[in-house]
């Protein structure tokens, strides 16, 4: 398993990020955990729908976006939020997106990253689609999908990961493999050796990644686009991560988990690693930390209030949504529904 | 006798089912070590085995072209899909595979097995999470559509779904899972597939509708009672094969009916109730048959959920524009 | 002009396409090398090049997954399905995906993209190869379903399919691909998507049809005029949008209607019809509209098809009837 | 690639079959030759619906079903006649099915062969039901299932093997790779350097044989079978063969492939090979060729004649077909049709 960051903040090898970048990279994961405890607090308080935390996966969802470009795409889950942001999705759509409208799937012209896809599986193709059309329009862009362990068993994984290889799009797949499908835990969703095994059934490189070592995760990432970008087709990168919170907000894991195995992967926080190797550079401080999070919060604060404070949908755009013009059909149920 | 909810209603029938007969076996996803998403399997692993009562991986075809497997070699599967809008990915395996074995093989293999799924909106879920998609399933030869709306109901049916010779949907409605409690016998009964219930007798109109949307029937029809209709209500609890002759027996009486569903109007069941009643109705009807469904978008999420879902308003409105007729 | 037939026509307007607009890429099981098994896209690949006539593997989910991927990011994409009981695999990606990414994004990304599929029996083909289930897609919101009956509509409904900025199910008659001949114009022209065609004015009685039952519906015209009837012939082209004006205008003229398809008949677009026409003009019906259908049945193989594909006697009888009140 | 018996005759290895068991193969072999030319020559004539030839394949298809005991299940495709004959289906069935009558289907009691899925791709998770029944049951009874090529491009291939392997399941993959998918060949379907490397994916044993050689075949399909009943799991076995005819009789190969390749594989015909074999042996003759084949055909027209004197099926047939029993509506419709 690829890895440069230990558990302990000591490193392995080099690292190919600058201070700097190294910093910034903690800045967006303690951004994002910020993100993450407020969207469960908020459920609590019924302002926002089921919320789905990623909780431990923020190395791998930040670690991946970091080595994207501008203009790339990005396919990714309901348990994305770090990942999308990191690559353009305002907070402030994420968090509309969650109070239940439609509205919050209204991304940026120019940030290419598609609401987040619901059912599991479907959405790998889609990354397949976006990088072939920009292989064919000529430009450099590639497209990255995120999926879970548990979407490796569907079929349409495979489908996507065929079409890729056979077209060789530029496309990443980014399995973050966090250990359970719900309440089924991946030594028995499949009886290959790891997820990463799989790309040999497409003649893929397969990559296996420390999934809580963001850096381990940015130089997969960067290397897979590159292949990508020069031509050379798709990789599959299978980041080991854990999901420390339950599935969703409406979960209790204490049905079928062993706190002993949360507290062993509490140990391997992708946060707690990356502090102490900035510790030891002398880069990192409480009062940094404390900036950090109080501005993080401020700017979830903003964004929350924004959401909160969008009028409520019409009952008109329902209908307005469905179609580049309405139809006759809908202009008369829209004429319907205000009486 | 125990006061039970629907999800457990549908338990204790499971529960039921797997102490009968050892052929039963349960497979889904989440449906052991967790007792399924709306925990309507809570408790049977424990109690029957991880062999009886299986989590399977992410995979709907897989789900239901395995039950399929295990059918047509003397099992009795009950295969869970978690919400009608993931049964999509099985639809080949459905449509063209458990609908169509006895008619490929002139009945010398079937496929006996229930395919649980919760279905319709109402508890403002994430997209994919509210469908109403019965049409799909009853336009299809081949497979019976069932949907209780009582507890009684749905232990009684899911027993007969489980022996029935043939596949049977099982449609569970999410939004009642839980909002309605009775009495239901515990010994072994079963409601046959086929027959509508009249829940309410009443000779001014008609009102039908299944699953959740029961709910709301049962509101207008009192609201209309209260103004002095005498309203008739119908739970059809079985779409396919459908009660065609109770429907139109009810209409004839009447002259007037209402339906309400919660999918989109257009070719909804709604469309093949009211096709069914002026085809051999004409004559009885007062009036146009109304359709009071929702709308022809995609389901909304929660913000919108109310503009889309039919109302108890939009159904008494419905029955009083068909009453001045 | 030249005279074509259907699946000429349908050539045409893919090659019209294909050069009048470089993000149009055709993608599809044996579409390229051999020109699809119904040779509809023959010659294609060798005149424009297998980057944009593309075989793909067998793997109906992948293909209109990828189309759809195509589409967001700014091609023109038109999948082919090899026959509509092969769509079913592919029935996640349309529904869940295709039909709702506008919604899903408010209009920020969209899904232009045609998904070509032949559909129905009558060619005594192995099972699965004589589906009409495009009812299942009427019921789907967010996509259009169109289905031409004669070559001039086929090759101008694909322009405007192609064109139009919404996701498209394009249905193609295999009965009549080569049955029928007509002067198609060369040139860029588009019939729209929605209005429906009346292809016979009278006065009686209206016929209404789509895709390869237009025939056996204007045989039975021709032989209900012999008869002395005044008989108006609907063909509907396109089915979602349901073109509800223009059936409810010639029903309220002729009072009688017989709705004609292929699929089976509980909650077949049959339904809808039949529904919208009593919703709509219930005082000018002199008589219930009738379905003539295929049965609840699933569609048979070679020996049996003649007794399950509607029959032009089938037609007659049905309206005879109606006109009897 | 596994393989025992050469082209010219000659031989590997020791056989692990005895000359008589070689006779009855080759025998088989021969009558299933009998019966592909006659079905073509049958569509020719108009009186069978579009066939799908099997010609190159004997070898793969009744060296598989050799393997089998009685009860096994069986699932196949439109093009597995030899193999489904093999393992019990009648040619009068067949046949009768072939003349578009769903009374073909109607196995007799006893064979467990699933009459041919049509779809591609769909059965393959059947077989992984079916024999997970058998294992809860507690027999030794095990599935095959036959799929082609362009059949692993589908997410149901993939969907089945994760199955079979998670829950162990005494399933039989044989992938009879023909090199094409109709008009599209199986270098381009996948970037996999072979089928049965698709196996690693699911932590499964992928088996790579000469399809064409009978012998080998039976080999690696006994031998996966006795794993499946020792309660080993499911083996993926790559048949390496050739589809020689069109596609189907609708089909013109010309528009695609190369004549060139067909005569190469024409040297490689599992019939030629096998006959050599004998011939060395000194248990072939002209004369028991000719007998074979006379003997093949006259039970082939046998069984023509009675599938062609199957009075046409009843209209009630197809409504009594839908359900154990009808339901109401089928019963008015089923009336209506008789006028
Ligand atoms: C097609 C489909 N089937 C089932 C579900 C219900 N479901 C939601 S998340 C989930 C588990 C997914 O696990 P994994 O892919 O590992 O992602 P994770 O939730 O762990 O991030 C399931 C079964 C769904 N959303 N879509
Ligand atoms: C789901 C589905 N998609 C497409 C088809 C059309 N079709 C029939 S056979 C075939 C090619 C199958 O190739 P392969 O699996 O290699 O089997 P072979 O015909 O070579 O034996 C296709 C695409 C089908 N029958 N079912
Ligand atoms: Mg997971
Ligand atoms: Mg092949």
């Amino acid at each position: 398993m690829f890895n440069l960051i230990n558990p302990d903040g000591t490193v392995r090898d080099r690292l190919p990020v600058t201070l700097e970048e190294m910093k910034r990279l903690y800045a967006d994961m303690v951004e994002a955990r910020v993100y993450d405890d407020k969207s469960i607090a908020m459920q609590r308080q019924g302002r926002l729908a089921t919320y789905a935390p990623f909780r431990g996966q923020e190395a791998a969802q930040i670690g991946a976006a970091a080595a994207l470009q501008a203009g790339d795409w990005v396919a990714g889950t309901y348990r994305d939020a770090a990942l999308n942001w990191k690559a353009g999705y305002p907070w402030r759509l994420l968090i509309l997106g969650r109070t239940g409208d439609e509205r919050g799937g209204q991304l940026p012209e120019g940030v290419n990253v598609l609401p987040p896809s619901i059912t599991v599986g479907g959405h790998m193709i889609h990354a397949v689609g976006l990088a072939w059309a920009e292989k064919l329009k000529g430009t450099d862009r590639i497209a990255l999908t995120s999926f879970g362990d548990g979407a490796t068993s569907e079929g349409d994984f495979h489908e996507a990961m065929n079409f890729a290889a056979v077209y060789e799009t530029p496309t990443i797949f980014l399995c973050q493999n966090n250990g359970w499908a719900i309440s089924y835990p991946v030594e028995e969703q499949t009886r290959s050796e790891t997820i990463a095994d799989k790309a040999v059934a497409y003649g893929m490189p397969g990559i296996r990644v420390d999934g809580n070592d963001v850096v381990a995760v940015l130089v997969a990432v960067r290397e897979a686009a590159d292949r990508a970008r020069r031509g050379l087709g798709p990789t599959l990168i299978e980041a080991v991560t854990y999901r420390m919170g339950p599935h969703t907000t409406a979960d209790d894991p204490g049905r079928y988990r062993d706190e002993a195995q949360v507290a062993e992967w509490e140990r391997l926080d992708p946060l707690v690693r990356v502090r102490k190797l900035l510790e030891r550079s002398g880069a990192w401080s409480q009062g940094w930390q404390d900036d950090l999070e109080r501005e993080a919060s401020s700017r979830i604060e903003e964004a929350v209030a924004w959401a909160e404070s969008v009028p409520p949908p019409e009952p008109a755009d329902m209908f307005a949504r469905m179609f580049a013009e309405m139809t006759p059909n809908l202009r008369e149920q829209a004429r319907e529904i205000h009486g | 006798m125990a006061e039970l909810n629907i999800a457990q209603a549908i338990n204790s029938a499971l529960d039921t089912a797997l102490a009968a007969d050892e052929r039963v076996v349960i497979l889904g996803e989440d449906v052991g070590r967790t007792g399924g998403v709306f925990r309507v399997t809570d408790g049977l692993r424990q109690k029957y085995g991880a062999d009886r009562v299986v989590d399977t991986p992410v995979a709907e075809s897989g789900i239901i072209g395995a039950a399929f497997g295990l059918a047509i070699a003397g099992m009795r599967p009950i295969a869970e899909i978690q919400f009608l809008g993931f049964s999509y990915p099985a639809y080949d395996q459905i449509v063209n595979h458990v609908a169509r074995i006895r008619n490929r093989s002139n009945h010398r293999f079937t496929a006996p097995m229930v395919i649980r799924i919760p279905f319709g909106g109402g508890i403002g879920a994430a997209e994919h999470h509210s469908e109403s998609t019965e049409a799909i399933y009853v336009h299809t030869p081949g497979i019976k559509v069932v949907v209780p709306s009582t507890p009684r109901d749905a232990r009684g049916l899911l027993l007969a779904a489980v022996e029935d010779p043939d596949p049977v949907i099982f449609l569970e409605p999410i939004r009642l899972y839980r909002a309605v409690k009775e009495e239901v016998p515990d010994i072994y009964y079963k409601v046959d597939i086929g027959p509508l219930r009249v829940e309410r007798e009443g000779t001014d109109i008609t009102l039908i509708s299944w699953g959740a949307m029961m709910r709301e029937t049962r509101q207008a029809a009192k609201k209309l009672t209260e103004e002095g209709v005498s309203v008739e209500v119908l739970d059809l609890r079985t779409l396919s094969p459908l009660d065609r002759d109770g429907i139109v027996a009810s209409v004839e009486k009447t002259g007037r009916a209402v339906v309400v569903h919660e999918a989109p109007y257009t070719a909804g069941v709604g469309a093949e109730i009211a096709a069914t009643i002026q085809e051999r109705a004409l004559y009885s009807l007062k009036t146009p048959v109304r359709r009071v469904t929702g709308w022809d978008t995609i389901f909304p999420l929660k913000r919108s959920e109310h503009h889309y879902l039919p109302s108890v308003e939009r159904i008494v409105a419905a029955a009083e524009s068909a009453l001045e007729d």
